[in-house]
């Protein structure tokens, strides 16, 4: 496994400096998708809560890999995305918790983050409803003339959309600056990806429509970062869609709902045990002391928390605003 | 009679038509190994394997299509769709296939399937996960729309929109999963379609409940019953096609004020096409205007105090019942 | 004031707007090189260039969900759709994306962009390609829905939906694309969305005409005026949403009588909705019930007598006012 | 080219006398078709009218290629299919004119044929619409455990929306005995293949989801039969799907409403004059005489627009018949 030590992304020093904020991110995302878990024991936290556990090298790595100016969108499953951007974790946190203070103003919720000043364009519910969203974000940054590159996120089991297909040969036919990037956590839900997807090499999905795929470690940050950052310079100055697929596995069960008995407990214990991002990534890097970077997360988790805790819900007179731009209701 | 749960009484239904008639299956997502997203379909794949039992990928517009070839060729598929919200992907195959085959190609087939999901808000689902669309299964003509509020309902109207041979859009509440009921122990428990219940007599005004509502409106009237000495009727149409709406003038013009309860958006909704058919069967019968008590005109937001003010409870019920006598 | 057809207004309409505004563009089906399926985008790809006029696959989701992405960046673009038949399969990105996205993310986006597809039967087009969907779309909170009958409502009204920031569904017909009428030679004439046009004044009753029907009303109500001394008042509503409520009570305030018309499927549709609006504003004023003149319940047959029979024409329109009076 | 005379399939003869019926066919689909324009331009005709002209060795040799049990299912332009497959071309005239004779009883029309009987299982008007219909027909021959196998026939334009790799993807998962046939025109409409696909090598777009792609000439009946065969046994012994890619040309407008400027004249012409199917295969075939054939047709024909013309429309009361199987309304 190769470890890079890159040279000048966003929000970062060089090599070993950068190496260790992406160690610090993955133990933030790790920290406060547990966290969050608990919350949601507490009934702190409703709806669906989706955890990214396992998958932090995915996130991170193709996080770092972009530019500031460069687009994100995800899914439902999209907290570690959030914080990797920059988002501060007390507005995801509070978020969760549904106050006004939260990323969306507690419209969204878990699955429906956003935060415009950083470019995460947002996570969505619908699976595989962010593919053409991507698309029309990198056909605008075309139109205007930028260097932008948006960098979509989506599941395994989202390549089983329509929406896949379709957006795939759009941005193709017309060279769109779009990384479509499938992390193959390889379960759908409760489906197993060879029980969804009849060819499960999923960066070879996208050949025939003219979209040539990559493979990386998820479970790699190092690699992740790589392969990522590769595809990311060839589309920003070939200006023409790439499909990577990042293998990695989500620890926890689908949702907060899932008593997870499609799948057997060794089988997460071992990638547990033997392909978790953060361990393997700590056990490269000398001079890391991951428990005082646990420390610091759980500090900022608790700071997050407590931010949460004391905001206010959105009053009621205010569950119309943005429904129109205009603000109040517009009468059918 | 036993006590089941809604989603126990839907089970049974599936399991004993399955039983019944080998041209039924089921295909749907997580339907299988995972049980179902709301354990309706617990335990039909180990009793009746993978054929008839079939998971599928993430493509809700090609597995309605799938039941619709499959039923055009003489079998009777079951599509879940995991929630109505992903639905709106398959509205092509509903809408231009599904209702549309049997009369486009002049009864040389027929389509015999049915489409069953899960609607409503009250979980903090948030704006892509709440909907409550009855409202645009019910303008759409060519099939048959239930939208079942008791574990009794659930089995009896399933077993029935399993036998129709007419396209059935069934949609099951979300919140109603684990609600418990008296259901009659009978293998031909069928209830026709077509037939409203009135779940409660009353002469002051009529309550008409859709989906989950008509559990919300029996609550608001045992309150106006019991806080303010009014007595309510309260009608659940069960189907909303074929809807009895015998049942539903018959009641108006007994009491002379309507009121209509539902989830979903207000304006276009199912209050509107039951206000507007009231009106036009029990003109001379009514002393006020028929009220509409409904889901507020947004996408749902996620914050639970905002979520619970966005669809009625029984307050606004009453408030709207009070303001009306 | 020159004279033009409804698909020259709305060509106008679009080379003013994105004469007017780079940020302005269209991407549809065939809308460059084969000059638009209606011709209405004719001479915009000679004009604008293929940046701006962009043919797209025949991929209806999932160029709607282009045009959402692109209108979240700033741009505004507008969408074509080559027939209302088409937008079932892009629901998805239209309900849970276009409208919910600004409530959703709290408004640190917004969506300005506008859908644009005729609808209609008449062409013999059968059960697959003569929808009329506007109840569909009037239901959906979050964007703005408009149905001009006129060419300077085409053009007055698509102008407005291009400047505006929320998303609009603009849902032309295909019968009256080559109807013509005067439109007013301004580069800036706007039709403001929520403002009902009264067609013609009148006393004894109130048609409100939906799309198409618009037109086809007023047809009736010369026709009621000179064969039958009937005073008939015609509002045309324009946008669906907003809706101009005030314009229709007032009028049957005035006239105590109404009757609305409209193509699309009867149960759920757009008459309902406002036969309840109205029996809720005017209830006190209501000589006899609110009557509903609709297409008929049934996927659109094919053979042209049974066509013509099943979208309404002026003579059911005389009928039912009759019927009132 | 290869043109291959045929053992036994079905309704046809050995090896010269099926030749033989494969040409009667094609000239039948062709005249039928040059009359349903004529009547189309009288106003005996409504709607949408997509012809075929051009492309009748692609319809005829794929038919041929089918048993009688198989099933075969197509779009809005599949006049063809339903002649190729044994309808009479009376109730394909009838239908035309919205008779009540008409395959579809009037209430189809161009559009939307039908033929139960003879496992014609429609066209469809919405592109793209056919398949995941086709995937459940097959799903049913496997429930049934019968060899029948689904022809699904769809354009090149059909392949850019979603059911394609939805569809696809379902087939090979489940093994389904299907094969798709895409009918590669080189237009959807007035958009020409390069501008709408990506990878214009429509066959190689099934692979990302393990449905294997063939080739043929589809204006080579021979080539056609040969390869459709081949496709159709495979997949009926194998049970597994297979995408097979015909390359054709309309020689006729997209309807009968397209003033057709988005191609030169010069390239119909050509193709009209190199690449006629119905010629380029009587010139193999000894002792054919085109003009007796042209006349046979015509007869036929003539004998179709005669009934369709005596033909009664519907009944007004008829109207709901068939909406719901009950016969009348339904009311919601
Ligand atoms: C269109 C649609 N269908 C179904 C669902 C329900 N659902 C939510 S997540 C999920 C599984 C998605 O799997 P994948 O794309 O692999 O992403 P992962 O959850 O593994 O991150 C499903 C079926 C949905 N949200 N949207
Ligand atoms: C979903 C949908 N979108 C658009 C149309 C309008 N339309 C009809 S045919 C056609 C072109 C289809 O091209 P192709 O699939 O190549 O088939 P061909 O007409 O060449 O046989 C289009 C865009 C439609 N009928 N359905
Ligand atoms: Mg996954
Ligand atoms: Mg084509």
């Amino acid at each position: 496994m190769r470890v890079a030590y890159p040279g000048t992304t966003s929000g970062m020093g060089d090599g070993l400096d950068a190496a260790r904020e992406w160690l610090k991110t993955m133990v933030l995302i790790r920290r406060f998708e547990e966290r969050a878990g608990q919350m949601y024991a507490k009934n702190k936290v409703g709806g669906f809560l989706h955890l990214a556990i396992g998958e932090e090298a995915t996130i991170v790595g193709a996080v770092r890999a972009m530019r500031d100016e460069d687009y994100l969108i995800s899914t439902y499953r999209s907290h570690g995305h959030a914080l990797a951007r920059g988002t501060d974790p007390k507005h995801v946190m509070a978020e969760l918790f549904g106050k006004a203070t939260g990323v969306s103003g507690g419209r969204g919720g878990s699955m429906h983050m956003f935060d415009a000043e950083r470019r995460f364009m947002g996570g969505y519910g619908i699976v595989g409803g962010n593919l053409p969203l991507a698309a029309g974000i990198a056909l605008s940054s075309d139109y205007r003339e930028t260097e932008e590159v948006t960098v979509c996120v989506f599941g395994d089991g989202a390549a089983n959309q329509g929406t896949f297909g379709e957006t795939l040969n759009i941005a193709a036919l017309w060279k769109l600056p779009v990384v479509f990037m499938v992390t193959n956590n390889q379960f759908g839900m409760g489906t197993a990806l060879e029980r969804h997807a009849a060819q499960p090499d999923l960066h070879k999905r996208g050949e025939g429509f003219g979209v040539p795929g990559l493979k990386c470690d998820g479970m790699d940050i190092g690699d992740t970062y790589e392969v990522l950052s590769e595809a990311i310079e060839k589309v920003r100055s070939e200006r023409t869609p790439l499909l990577v697929e990042a293998v990695t596995y989500r620890f926890a069960g689908h949702s907060m709902a899932d008593p997870e008995e499609y799948r057997e407990k060794d089988d997460v214990k071992k990638w547990r045990e033997q392909h978790d991002p953060i361990k393997n990534f700590a056990a490269k890097l000398d001079d890391v002391d991951l428990d005082a970077l646990d420390e610091e997360a759980a500090k900022t988790i608790d700071a997050a928390v407590e931010f949460a805790e004391e905001s206010d819900f959105p009053t009621p007179e205010s569950i119309y605003e943005h429904v129109y731009v205009t603000g109040g209701q517009v009468r059918g | 009679m036993a006590e089941l749960r809604y989603r126990e009484a839907l089970n049974q239904a599936l399991r004993e038509e399955m039983e019944r008639d080998e041209r039924v299956f089921i295909i749907g997502e997580d339907i299988g190994v995972f049980q179902g997203a709301f354990k309706v379909t617990q335990g039909l794949l180990e009793e009746f394997g993978g054929k008839r039992v079939r998971d599928t990928p993430i493509s809700e517009n090609t597995i309605v299509g799938v039941g619709v070839g499959a039923a055009m060729t003489g079998l009777r598929p079951i599509v879940e769709l995991m929630t109505v919200n992903f639905s709106l992907l398959a509205m092509d195959q509903i809408v231009n296939h599904m209702a549309a085959i049997p009369y486009m190609f002049n009864g040389q087939v027929q389509v015999p399937m049915v489409v069953r999901m899960p609607q409503g808000a009250g979980h903090q689902l948030g704006p892509t996960h709440s909907h409550c669309l009855e409202a645009i299964y019910l303008h759409v003509p060519g099939m048959l729309v239930a939208v079942p509020s008791t574990p009794a309902d659930a089995k009896g109207l399933l077993k029935a929109a399993i036998r129709d041979d007419n396209p059935v859009v069934f949609i099951e509440h979300e919140s109603l999963y684990g609600a418990k009921g008296e259901v009659p122990d009978d293998d031909d428990l069928i209830v026709d379609f077509g037939q409203a219940a009135v779940r409660r007599e009353g002469e002051d005004v009529t309550i008409v409940g859709i989906s989950r509502m008509a559990v919300t409106a029996q609550k608001a009237a045992e309150e106006l019953a019991s806080e303010h000495d009014i007595s309510a009727e309260v009608i659940d149409p069960r189907t909303l096609r074929p809807l009895d709406l015998d049942t539903i003038v018959e009641s108006v013009r007994k009491t002379n004020r309507a009121v209509i309860v539902e989830e979903g958006w207000p304006h276009g909704g199912v209050g509107a096409n039951l206000a507007a058919l009231i009106q036009e069967h029990a003109f001379d019968y009514l002393d006020a205007p028929i009220k509409r008590v409904t889901g507020a005109d947004l996408p749902m937001p996620y914050s639970k105090p905002l979520e619970q003010i966005a669809f009625p409870h029984e307050p606004q019920i009453v408030e709207a019942v009070k303001a009306l006598l």
